[in-house]
Order: C-alpha cells, then sequence, then structure tokens
C-alpha cells in the first residue's frame, strides 16, 4: 500500500493526461485545468513546508553558534519583518513611528520565544514569559492603534509603503546586481576556459572570438558581422535543432518510465 | 615558475579589477569609439541623406520599454536625422506599449533640436518641430497585419484622427497624403513578429523601400530579405544605432553603450589570446623537456 | 359659360404653370444643391471605388479537432482582391444575431460588471450604487427584461424579472452599508442563469432570417488575400463574444474597400453549429508514433530482465560523478547538489531526482556530506523523500538529516546568493547541477571554479550549455542528463529503455533522410510526409 | 527618505560586488537579508494570489463555489503530513499526482513540438533557387546542406548504445563539431547583454547614488 498505491496513482494520473492531449473536447480541458489547479494549490501548502525548513535550519545554526551563526538571524528579522509589511496597511497620512515599534516589539517578542525555546534551560521560563508580556503588548498595539491594521483578505499589504520600499530598495538592487556579476564571470570564465587545447576546444574558440569581434574596429568588423550570422544561422541553427530533438527523445523516455513505473527514484527507490 | 605560468595562474581577482578599470575609464575618458560601418545601415543613412526637404519617411514604432535600450537610440538618431534634414515623419506605434514610446522619443527629440548644431560640418539652425507640420503620430491600432494593409489604401480608414485626435484632413502635412505611394521610405524598428508583417503585408502587397531597426537577437535572421532586396537596409541592435548616429555625426546613447561594450569585449578577447599564449608557450616549453 | 370656362381655364393655366414653375425651381435648386455638395468635397478625399466583386464558395462548418464554440468559414477571393480593380482591403465576417442574444449578453455583462464592483471594496458603494442605477435604466437591460418577461409567461420555471434583479443587487448594498456578511446575501443573483438563455431564447425569440428579430453583425475581418476565418470564442461561457455550442448560425461576407460605404455582400451560408470533439484527428500520426514508442520501451524492458546485453557507450560526466564522491571523501568536503529552478513539473527536474537518488546512496555509504539546498518548496519536499530513501537503501538510515534538503527561498538570485556563499563557506569537493538552470548557470559555475571544487552539470535549458560547458569540468549536454539515471543505476530495466529511446532516434533519423530525399525527388510524397510531422500542438 | 533609500541600495550593490574580491561579513549579511526579504515576498504574493484569489475565492465565498478546488486543499493538507513522522508516507499521494500528471502532460506535447515538428522543418529542399531569377542560389543551398549535416550528425552523437566507432563514429564526430561552434558562438553573443547589466548597475551607483556621470 505504501510503496503500490503511489505508483498506481502516477499511472492513473499520467495515463490520463497523455489521453487528455488527443481529447480537444473541452470536458478533457476541464480535466486538465483541475489537475493543474490542484498543482498549484498543493505548492501553497508545500511552501508553508519550505518557509519551515528555511526557519528550521536558521534556527539550528543560531543555535549552534558555529561560525556565521549570526547571519540566519537577518534572514530570520527581514522574513518576519516583510511577511508583517505585506500583511498590514498603514492608515493613510499615519506616523510610522507607532507602526516601526510595533514590528520592534514583534521581533524582540519572538526572539526571546526562540532563545526561551532553544536556549539553556537556566532562564528559560524567565525568556518565554517576557516573550509572552511582549506579545501581549504588541497584541494591544495591533488592536487600539489606529495608524495602521492587519489585512489578510485584502491585497493592501501588496502596497503598503514598507513593502514596496524594501521591493524596490532592496530587492531589485540585490537581484540586478546579483544578474550583473554575469558581466565579471563571463570575462573570468572565457579567460579561463577558452583554450586551443584540441580540436573542439579550438572551434569552440574560433566561433567564440567570431562573434566577439563582430564589431571591433577594424576592416575585418563588416567580414566577421557576416560571417557571426551565417554561423547563427546554419551551423548553430542545426546543431540546436539536434538538440531540441535529443531533449524531446530524452523527456518522452523519462516521462514514459515514470508513467509505467520503471524510474522510481523520484520517489525513492526501495 | 616563470612568467607564462604565472599568467596561467593568474588570480581571477586581477581580471575583474581590470573589467572596473575598463568600463570606469570608458565611463570618463575621452575618447570616440571608432565605428565601422556596415553597408546595411549606411544605405538607410544615404537614403535619408538623398531626400529633399519636406519629403515624408514614416517610421513604425514597434517595440516596448523592455528593449527600449536597444532601440530608442536607433529611433531617437534616425528621427533626429530627418528632423534636422527638414524632412517630414508619420509615426505609428503598432505594439501595445508602443505609444509611449513614441510620446517620450518626440518630448525628447522636440527639446534636443532647439539647440543649433553641426554634423558633419554642415550647420544647422536649431528649430521648433510642431506637431501636424513636421510630423504626425496616428498611433496604435491593434491587429497590426490589418492595419498595415488598411494604410496600402489610406491611412484614414483606421486613423481617421491621430494619436492626439486631430482629423487627418486637417493636419496640414497629411493634405494629399494618403498612403505608401507618398511616403519615401518606411523604417520599421522593432522588437518582434511585426517586422514579419511589415515585410509580407506591407513591403510584399505595396512595394515601397523598406528599411529594418531589429534588436541584436533578431538581426541574423532577417539578413536573407537584404538579399532578395526586400528591405532596402538595416540596422542591428546597439551597434547598428552606433554606425547610424556615427554616420549621421551625432553620437548619443549608442555610441555610449558601445564606448563601454567595446573596451569590454576586446578586454575579454585580450584575455582569451593572453590565455592561450600561455598555454600553447607553456606546452611547448613541457615538450622540450 | 364660355367666357367661365374660358375663365377656368385662364386660371386653371395659371394654377398649372405655377405648379410646374415651382416644381422646377425647387428640383433645380435640389439639383443645384446637390452639385454644390459634389464640389465641397475636398479634392484630395479618397478617390470613388466600384463596387467589388463579391466572395464565391462560402462555406461554413463546424472547426475540425477543436473543443468547440468555434466556426471555421471559408471563401474564395473576391475577383477584385489583388487583380482586376484592386479594389479590396479586407474580409468583414457577418454573423446573423437575434436582438435578444445580444440584449441577453449585454445585460448579463453589465449585471456582472455591478458585481464585479461590489464585489471589490466597501469604500466603492457609492460607485456601486452608481453604477447599479446606469445598468437597471439602461436600454438594452430593459430590452433584455421585456424578453424575460415574455419568456416567462410561458414557462413558469424562469424567474428573473427586473423587479427581483434590482432587489437583490440593492439588497446586497444594503447589507454592504450595515457590514452585514456581504458574501452570503448576493448569492442568488447568478450570471450563469444567463449562459442558459442565452442557448434558450434565440430559439424560441430569434428565428432566422425574420429581420425585425435580427441582423447580421460582424463577428471579425480577414486582410484581402486570406480566404478563411474562424468564428471561435472560448469555452468560458462568461468570456466575452462567447459561442454557445449546438445553436444554428448563419454568416456571410462582406468585402470591404476603402470607402467604408462601398461594400459587396455575399450569399448567405447555414445553418451551422459548433461542437467539440472526442479525438483530434489531426494527432494521428503522433499517437501511432507515441504507441511505437512504447511498445519498443516495453520490449526492450523484457529483454533486457532476461538478460539481454545491452551496450553504452562511456558519458564522461557520469564517470565523473563516482570518482567525484571518492574525492569528497578523502578530503572530506561535503557534496553539494543543486537541483535547479525547475518545479517539480519539470522532467529535467524528475530526471535530476533519480540521479540525487544514486548519488545520495553512494554519499551514504561512502559517509560523506550532502548539501541538497532547493528553490521550491515541493521539489525539497520530494528530495527529502529521495534521499531519505537512498539512506535506506544504504542502511544508513540514522545519518539521514532532514536539512541534508533543505529550502532557501523561490527567488531567483536571492537563490543563487545563498548557493554561492555555501560553495565559498563549506568549500564543496563536488558540485552537481542537474536540472533546470537560467541565468544563473555561470553564476554558480564560476563560484565553483574559484572554490575549486569539482564540478558536473547537466541540463535541457539549451541556452545555459554552453555556460556550464565552459565553465565546468563535465557537462551532461541535453539528451544526456534523462539518460543518465540508466548509467548510475546499471539497472536492466532503465538500459532496456535507453535502446528503446536509441531506436526512436533511429527511427526519427530514418524519416528525416526519407523526408529529404522524397521531396527532393519526388516533391509531392516529399510534401505529404513532411505534413506527417508537423503535427500543430 | 529617498535618500535614505539609495544609500541603502547601493551600499547593497557594493556588498554584493564585494563577493568578488572575497567572501565578506557585508556580502554574508546581504546574501541573508536578501533570502529572508525574498522569500516572504514571495510567500506574500502567493498567499494573496493563490491562497486567497484561487482558493478562497474560487471555493469558498464565490457565487458557485468550485469543491474540486477543495480536492487540491485536501491533497495540500495530505502533503503536509511529511510533518508527522508516522503517516508521513501519505505526502507521497499529492506527489504521485503530481509527477504523474506532469509526466503525461509533458510527455506527448514535447514529443511534437520537439521531435516531430523539427524533424517536419529538416525535410526540405536542399537546391535553392533565386526567387527572381530562378537559378540555383549557391551561398544558401550550402547553407541547407550544412544544416542539414549538422542535424544529423548531431544526431548521431546522442546515440547512447552504440559505440562511437568507425562510420559512425566519423559522424558522431562531426555533430560534436558542430556543438562546439554553438556553444561558442551562443557564449560570444551573450558577453553584450551580460555587459549591459553591468552598465546599468554602474549608472545606478555613479549616476543615482553619487551623482558623478558625466
Amino acid at each position: 500500500m505504501k510503496r503500490q498505491l503511489p505508483l498506481i496513482l502516477v499511472f492513473v494520473f499520467g495515463t490520463l493526461m497523455v489521453i487528455q492531449y488527443f481529447v480537444p473536447h473541452e470536458n478533457s480541458e476541464t480535466v486538465k485545468g483541475f489537475l493543474l489547479d490542484w498543482i498549484v494549490i498543493i505548492g501553497i501548502f508545500a511552501l508553508a513546508l519550505g518557509l519551515w525548513s528555511l526557519v528550521q535550519v536558521s534556527v539550528a545554526k543560531i543555535n549552534s553558534r558555529k561560525e556565521n551563526w549570526e547571519y540566519p538571524l537577518v534572514t530570520l528579522a527581514s522574513l518576519v519583518m516583510m511577511m508583517f509589511f505585506g500583511f498590514t496597511a498603514i492608515t493613510e497620512g499615519a506616523s510610522l513611528w507607532s507602526y516601526f515599534l510595533a514590528i520592534t516589539v514583534f521581533l524582540i517578542a519572538l526572539w526571546m520565544f526562540l532563545q526561551g525555546f532553544m536556549g539553556q534551560a537556566a532562564n528559560r521560563n524567565m525568556k518565554l514569559l517576557s516573550g509572552l508580556g511582549l506579545l501581549i503588548v504588541f497584541s494591544l498595539l495591533a488592536i487600539f492603534d489606529s495608524s495602521w491594521e492587519f489585512k489578510f483578505y485584502t491585497a493592501e499589504g501588496l502596497t503598503n509603503q514598507m513593502f514596496v520600499h524594501f521591493f524596490d530598495y532592496i530587492m531589485i538592487p540585490l537581484q540586478a546586481t546579483m544578474f550583473a556579476l554575469l558581466a565579471f564571470f563571463i570575462t573570468s570564465a572565457s579567460y579561463r576556459a577558452f583554450r586551443a587545447r584540441n580540436l573542439l576546444a579550438t572551434l569552440l574558440l574560433i566561433a567564440a572570438l567570431i562573434v566577439m569581434l563582430r564589431f571591433t574596429p577594424g576592416p575585418w568588423g563588416e567580414y566577421l558581422a557576416k560571417t557571426s550570422a551565417w554561423v547563427m544561422n546554419v551551423p548553430n541553427l542545426a546543431a540546436q535543432r539536434a538538440i531540441v530533438i535529443g531533449i524531446g527523445l530524452g523527456i518522452v523516455a523519462t516521462a514514459l518510465k515514470v508513467i509505467l513505473g520503471i524510474e522510481r527514484g523520484y520517489m525513492g527507490k526501495g | 615558475m616563470n612568467f607564462f605560468s604565472k599568467l596561467m595562474q593568474l588570480d581571477r581577482r586581477w581580471v575583474y579589477l581590470l573589467l572596473v578599470i575598463v568600463c570606469l575609464s570608458a565611463y570618463y575618458a575621452d575618447f570616440t569609439v571608432p565605428t565601422i560601418v556596415e553597408n546595411e545601415t549606411k544605405a538607410i543613412y544615404d537614403f535619408i541623406e538623398a531626400l529633399e526637404p519636406g519629403e515624408i519617411i514614416f517610421v513604425a514604432v514597434d517595440y516596448d520599454p523592455s528593449s527600449q535600450a536597444e532601440l530608442h537610440p536607433m529611433t531617437y538618431a534616425l528621427v533626429e536625422h530627418a528632423f534636422r534634414k527638414d524632412l517630414k515623419v508619420i509615426f505609428t506605434a503598432l505594439s501595445q506599449n508602443g505609444p509611449g514610446m513614441v510620446d517620450q522619443a518626440l518630448r525628447d527629440l522636440t527639446d534636443s533640436l532647439k539647440l543649433p548644431k553641426t554634423y558633419n560640418g554642415i550647420f544647422y539652425e536649431g528649430k521648433e518641430i510642431v506637431n501636424g507640420v513636421d510630423y504626425t503620430f496616428l498611433g496604435y491600432k491593434p491587429y497590426y497585419a490589418i492595419v498595415i494593409t488598411a494604410m496600402g489604401q489610406d491611412y484614414r480608414i483606421l486613423f481617421p484622427s491621430d494619436y492626439y485626435g486631430t482629423p487627418l484632413d486637417s493636419i496640414p502635412m497629411m493634405k494629399r497624403v494618403h498612403n505608401y505611394d507618398d511616403i519615401s521610405l518606411l523604417v520599421d524598428i522593432s522588437s518582434g513578429s511585426i517586422t514579419d508583417a511589415w515585410i509580407s503585408y506591407g513591403q510584399g502587397k505595396f512595394d515601397f523601400p523598406l528599411a529594418l531597426g531589429l534588436t541584436g537577437v533578431m538581426t541574423a535572421q532577417y539578413y536573407p530579405f537584404l538579399q532578395s532586396k526586400q528591405i532596402m537596409g538595416l540596422m542591428g541592435g546597439l551597434l547598428g544605432a552606433a554606425q547610424y548616429e556615427h554616420l549621421a555625426d551625432n553620437p548619443g546613447l549608442a555610441k555610449d553603450g558601445m564606448r563601454v561594450q567595446l573596451p569590454a569585449h576586446l578586454l575579454i578577447i585580450l584575455f582569451i589570446i593572453i590565455g592561450n599564449v600561455g598555454y600553447l608557450v607553456t606546452r611547448y616549453r613541457e615538450r622540450k623537456i | 359659360m364660355r367666357s367661365y370656362l374660358e375663365k377656368m381655364k385662364a386660371s386653371r393655366v395659371l394654377l398649372l404653370v405655377l405648379v410646374c414653375s415651382l416644381l422646377l425651381v425647387s428640383f433645380s435648386t435640389s439639383l443645384l444643391a446637390q452639385t454644390d455638395s459634389d464640389t465641397d468635397t475636398p479634392a484630395d478625399s479618397i478617390p470613388a471605388i466600384a463596387a467589388p466583386a463579391q466572395v464565391t464558395d462560402l462555406k461554413a462548418f463546424d472547426t475540425d479537432n477543436d473543443h468547440g464554440h468555434s466556426i471555421t468559414i471559408e471563401w474564395t477571393l473576391s475577383a477584385d482582391d489583388g487583380a482586376g480593380a484592386k479594389s479590396v482591403i479586407s474580409y468583414e465576417i457577418m454573423r446573423w444575431e437575434p436582438f435578444v442574444r445580444d440584449s441577453v449578453m449585454a445585460a448579463r455583462d453589465s449585471l456582472g460588471w455591478v458585481q464585479a464592483r461590489i464585489n471589490k471594496f466597501e469604500k466603492e458603494i457609492p460607485l456601486a450604487e452608481e453604477s447599479l442605477d446606469e445598468v437597471l435604466t439602461g436600454q438594452p437591460f430593459l430590452d433584455s427584461l421585456s424578453f424575460l418577461v415574455a419568456y416567462d409567461e410561458k414557462d413558469t420555471s424562469f424567474v428573473l424579472t427586473s423587479e427581483y434583479v434590482d432587489k437583490t443587487l440593492r439588497d446586497t448594498i444594503a447589507a454592504m452599508k450595515r457590514d452585514l456578511p456581504v458574501l452570503k446575501v448576493r448569492a442568488p443573483l447568478l450570471p450563469a442563469r444567463f449562459d442558459s438563455l442565452l442557448i434558450l431564447l434565440p430559439k424560441e425569440y430569434g428565428k432566422y432570417p425574420d429581420a425585425t428579430i435580427g441582423r447580421f453583425d460582424s463577428v471579425g475581418t480577414a486582410v484581402s488575400g486570406v480566404t478563411s476565418h474562424e468564428n471561435s470564442s472560448a469555452v468560458d461561457s462568461r468570456s466575452p463574444g462567447f459561442i454557445p455550442d449546438f445553436i444554428d448560425y448563419y454568416y456571410r461576407i462582406d468585402v470591404q474597400t476603402s470607402d467604408p460605404n462601398i461594400r459587396t455582400t455575399s450569399e448567405i451560408v447555414g445553418p451551422v453549429q459548433s461542437s467539440g470533439q472526442w479525438f483530434n484527428s489531426g494527432l494521428v500520426p503522433v499517437l501511432i508514433a507515441i504507441l511505437v514508442f512504447t511498445i519498443l520501451t516495453m520490449i526492450f524492458v523484457q529483454l533486457a530482465k532476461k538478460g539481454m546485453d545491452l551496450y553504452v557507450r562511456p558519458l564522461a560526466g557520469i564517470e565523473a560523478v563516482d570518482e567525484a564522491i571518492g574525492r569528497a571523501t578523502e578530503m572530506g568536503r561535503p557534496i553539494l547538489y543543486v537541483l535547479g529552478l525547475g518545479s517539480a513539473a519539470d522532467i529535467a527536474t524528475i530526471a535530476s531526482f533519480t540521479i540525487l537518488g544514486r548519488v545520495a546512496k553512494k554519499v551514504a555509504e561512502y559517509q560523506t556530506e550532502l548539501n541538497v539546498p532547493c528553490y521550491d518548496p515541493i521539489v525539497m519536499a520530494v528530495a527529502q523523500e529521495v534521499v531519505k530513501s537512498a539512506f535506506i537503501d544504504a542502511g544508513r538510515p540514522e545519518a539521514y538529516k532532514d536539512d541534508i534538503v533543505h529550502f532557501i527561498t523561490n527567488s531567483q538570485f536571492a537563490y543563487v546568493g545563498a548557493v554561492n556563499g555555501i560553495i565559498m563557506r563549506d568549500l564543496p569537493a563536488t558540485n552537481v547541477y542537474m536540472g533546470k538552470f537560467f541565468a544563473e548557470s555561470l553564476i554558480l559555475a564560476e563560484t565553483g571554479a574559484v572554490a575549486g571544487s569539482i564540478q558536473i552539470a547537466g541540463t535541457d535549458e539549451i541556452p545555459q550549455i554552453p555556460f556550464f560547458f565552459v565553465a565546468c569540468d563535465y557537462t551532461l549536454i541535453g539528451e544526456e542528463l534523462f539518460a543518465a539515471s540508466a548509467y548510475l543505476g546499471r539497472e536492466p530495466e532503465l538500459l532496456g529503455s535507453l535502446k528503446a529511446q536509441d531506436y526512436a532516434k533511429a527511427v526519427l533519423l530514418a524519416s528525416a533522410i526519407i523526408g529529404i530525399l522524397l521531396i527532393n525527388i519526388f516533391p509531392e510524397y516529399g510534401e505529404t510526409f513532411k505534413s506527417w510531422f508537423e503535427v500543430i500542438d | 527618505m529617498e535618500t535614505v533609500s539609495i544609500w541603502i541600495a547601493a551600499i547593497l550593490t557594493l556588498g554584493i560586488f564585494s563577493f568578488l574580491y572575497k567572501d565578506n561579513p557585508l556580502y554574508k549579511a546581504c546574501e541573508a537579508l536578501f533570502v529572508g526579504v525574498s522569500a516572504a515576498y514571495w510567500a506574500i504574493v502567493f498567499y494573496f494570489d493563490n491562497i486567497y484569489k484561487k482558493f478562497y475565492e474560487g471555493a469558498v465565498t464565490a457565487e458557485e463555489p468550485d469543491y474540486f478546488l477543495w480536492i487540491g486543499a485536501i491533497l495540500g493538507l495530505l502533503f503536509l503530513t511529511r510533518l508527522i513522522p508516522n503517516i508521513g508516507w501519505v505526502s507521497r499521494w499529492p506527489m504521485a499526482l503530481i509527477v504523474g500528471a506532469t509526466a503525461g502532460l509533458w510527455m506527448v506535447g514535447y514529443f511534437v513540438s520537439n521531435a516531430m515538428n523539427q524533424i517536419g522543418n529538416t525535410i526540405s529542399n536542399i537546391i535553392v533557387r533565386d526567387a527572381a531569377t530562378g537559378f540555383i542560389a549557391w551561398g544558401e543551398t550550402f547553407g541547407t546542406l550544412v544544416i542539414l549535416v549538422g542535424v544529423l550528425s548531431g544526431l548521431v552523437y546522442f546515440f547512447f548504445s552504440k559505440e562511437h566507432k568507425g562510420v559512425f563514429g566519423a559522424t558522431a564526430k562531426v555533430g560534436t563539431w558542430f556543438l562546439m561552434v554553438t556553444f561558442g558562438a551562443s557564449f560570444g553573443y551573450t558577453v553584450m547583454s551580460r555587459m549591459s547589466l553591468l552598465i546599468g548597475r554602474v549608472d545606478f551607483l555613479l549616476g543615482d547614488w553619487l551623482h558623478i556621470l558625466r
């Protein structure tokens, strides 16, 4: 039962989707729509699982007090803060100070709980109690402070100015810079790897050089531009097509193995 | 450890540092990128250069903000050239977010054209370009294939009035201007499949001179149309834009971009060459021993 | 008497002359006016066009191999399209529309619009009220209600009167004002009820071709030179321009010129009904190919189980895996396994799971450390399962900890940043990248190279293969990723299916060669042969 | 506020770039912050898009609740049984559904688009004639021949169960040449767009932050 039922499910749903492909009728599309919806919904529950894993690993690292244990604190704090921003709406025109106070109280309360649950037994109760106290203070703030409120049913948090700021000035620059690292890595990779070790490496090198030299000043510029267009249109197209066909067959074969239960590695083959 | 094997083990941080230095000095150093002009770009420039004042060119702006970095420089360079030559320009934007692009370009160009400037040794007085006299912006309509076909009969069919709501018949420059027969050149600056429609539905049916400005990635696949003479010119990516700016003696966004791109590419090529020299020399020496 | 007559005559003649001159004057002025208006038009307006020839051979039929809600119309070009007067710009596809369908649709859309307003935010209550008034007093809505009421008299089962609609909506708004749970109050008003009306009413109230209750309406345009059009809608009955199945439709095509007033109407075709099909006959070649593939796989799996000798050529990237795990053990450093950015719904990720299983088993045997940071939570859960089972298989269940496989974040570059951190801090002896990778491929591979790790990569994302190829020690190119699990496990079943895969490849290769020969020697057969492969997805 | 924000963004930018020199506390802090903020960001977006809009509005508060969505929710709950040691194996059911359904979903689709259609594209006339004159266009004919050789030899390279020896091996070798040219060319083509990313960041640092752009 433990091992057989999942395999049967895979076979049933796999075959269903294969048949679905050949049936244009709208009922078949409905079935497909539902399966895809379910996967999305399962994904949300899984996300909770993922966040739990992130918290667990971070807490374990903090607890171990090994090298770099401080950084997971930053992760946890920013995680909690961003979540808080996403679920709260700030009243228009209100001062942000009480909002920040509430977050600070909340974060300290969580920190106390963390210490209480994970730390040494010595002053555990003390910490738990102060955590609880702070949590009560926070709840009171949440109820009586009119400058902000929790919003779980309307997406107002997405337009909360702090949420937007964190997105614009923290996520975006970090993301863009991480991406921009590629400019450096593409340089060092070409320095390290493009060496005429053998025929194949030489071909790789020459193709890259032709394409990179295509707009350098010099009498070869225009000629190389034409050549690189040809390289992209002819040999490149040919090889890409071969790879695409190969991938297509690989995917079909893998999917078939999965549906037929030949390949069970994804479920921990026993 | 000799020089070459040291070179082979060069710490990558030197590579990074050099890239930073090259980039920053490209920003501040006073130099111009020597540009080799390809015939495809020159063809467009020469064509516009040969037009008489008062002739009309049609610029189809078919891209949106995502490819603006590559294509805006082309629009700027080409349209400014046309305005300085006292040509008149009709714009359309057949991609959904295109009108914003035209708007922005027109605003910037109106400002820069107010200044007097010298290009290729010829002095041009600054001038005010006027909507309706110097240019007309027809705007956006969905289903580009139909729009392109219908404009072969008359612009008024789908654009009875321009983007700003003025009836075409009351726009001075559109008097006696009906369809592709009345324009001297059509330039499509595009980041997508609209180009194919301009070639097959537009040029293929109504046979007007067509030039293309495309993103770098697209360029390669449109060379065949040059050979079959369906298009008279082609600008590819930032590079094509830089060539046009060079021809028009009007360095702008593209040349700025190329000022960093070119040294960076050269640096990479230099590293590849150094790496290979080092590799070949050490291998040669190892063999000798 | 005579004089009287003469008098009479004189007056009559006078009258006649008067009337005649009046007529003449009015006629001539009107004539003048007409010529005036002619000269008024600007000289540069569109030149006059003769009406183009109509389209011929008009056909309308249910679109084949589809989900329904679609009618295909085909015609032969107008004689003036590209030839003759060359005046054709486009073809307008006209469908006969009973007015009742229009009004039901309009009523439904406007009610839907009001409802959307109500659903949204409380602060928009005044807005909602305003739009409600707009709709309830609007002509299309009133039209439709009169139909509904008429329909109601016949069949009492359907109750949807103006009072009812009005009341429901106003109740809802009132409830919102009092902060009552609105969501339940608004339930009785179902746009879905209109959907059945859309089908039922036209049958009763919109019989073709009574011009008093219907007209031809444009449903699409085709550019000149085009000879077919698909009049289709989405399956969702709430989508704009919805086309219900099993309803009679009538079509005609108008040939349009540059002058909107000059157009030629074709003959009318119909009735035609749309419906969905249960088998896409265009996919027969695919079905056959898939069946052949499946049978081949089953045969070779059976043969392999019976002990058939199955050769596989060496694959450097795979052989490196064993070696790399050994190296990690010697150096006492961990192994990093990255599953990429794919979700559990990507076959590349599924292939990667099986490779992870083999790697984890060896890792457990060698007692090396393993680290699997994840981008997707479902992938994380599956990977945990895979690694756990592998450890159990290797007889070391106690070595398994849940944090071997852990989630980081599902933001591409944050994930990459974190993995980079892991690579630089833990200095893994080996990094394995298998699955779907995007721009981050080179960031990971270069960082790994700095850390001095042996790197093995495999992906089916073609644009990323070059970067892995350049920066990693071993790269599985495209299909090799999918073959890897068979190599690692060496189980006869998997090797058998690899053999089947090769046979399928041989068949494709042979068909390509046959096709090329045919198309160059016997173009007609060649085109037919080619068409079997050009299946539209 | 604006200035402070730009300073923060600039420091974060430098923090990430500092990784190029070596791993350091600033990078570690940036990385930790990035992970936390992005995980929360996506969780929030998923929550409002999926839990709230799709599930809650679709299956709970809708006029005609979509009861099928509840099955999804139940499957999701089953998935969470992973956290409970003794019945953790139940979470394999939703996994099986996901894996099975996607295997079936992609199988035929990829076969059609990747295998059949590509073979269809390969079947073409080798000899290209000039449209205007009708003479053989030698350049393009050469091109189609090269494409043909490239596709066929590339496919031969991907055979796993036959030893790459003799004619077969030679063909596979030609295939690898094509692969190399492709990899080199794609690599070279990408350099430009990657440099643009760097230019974007430098623009931000010198312009928006330091205001010393020429």
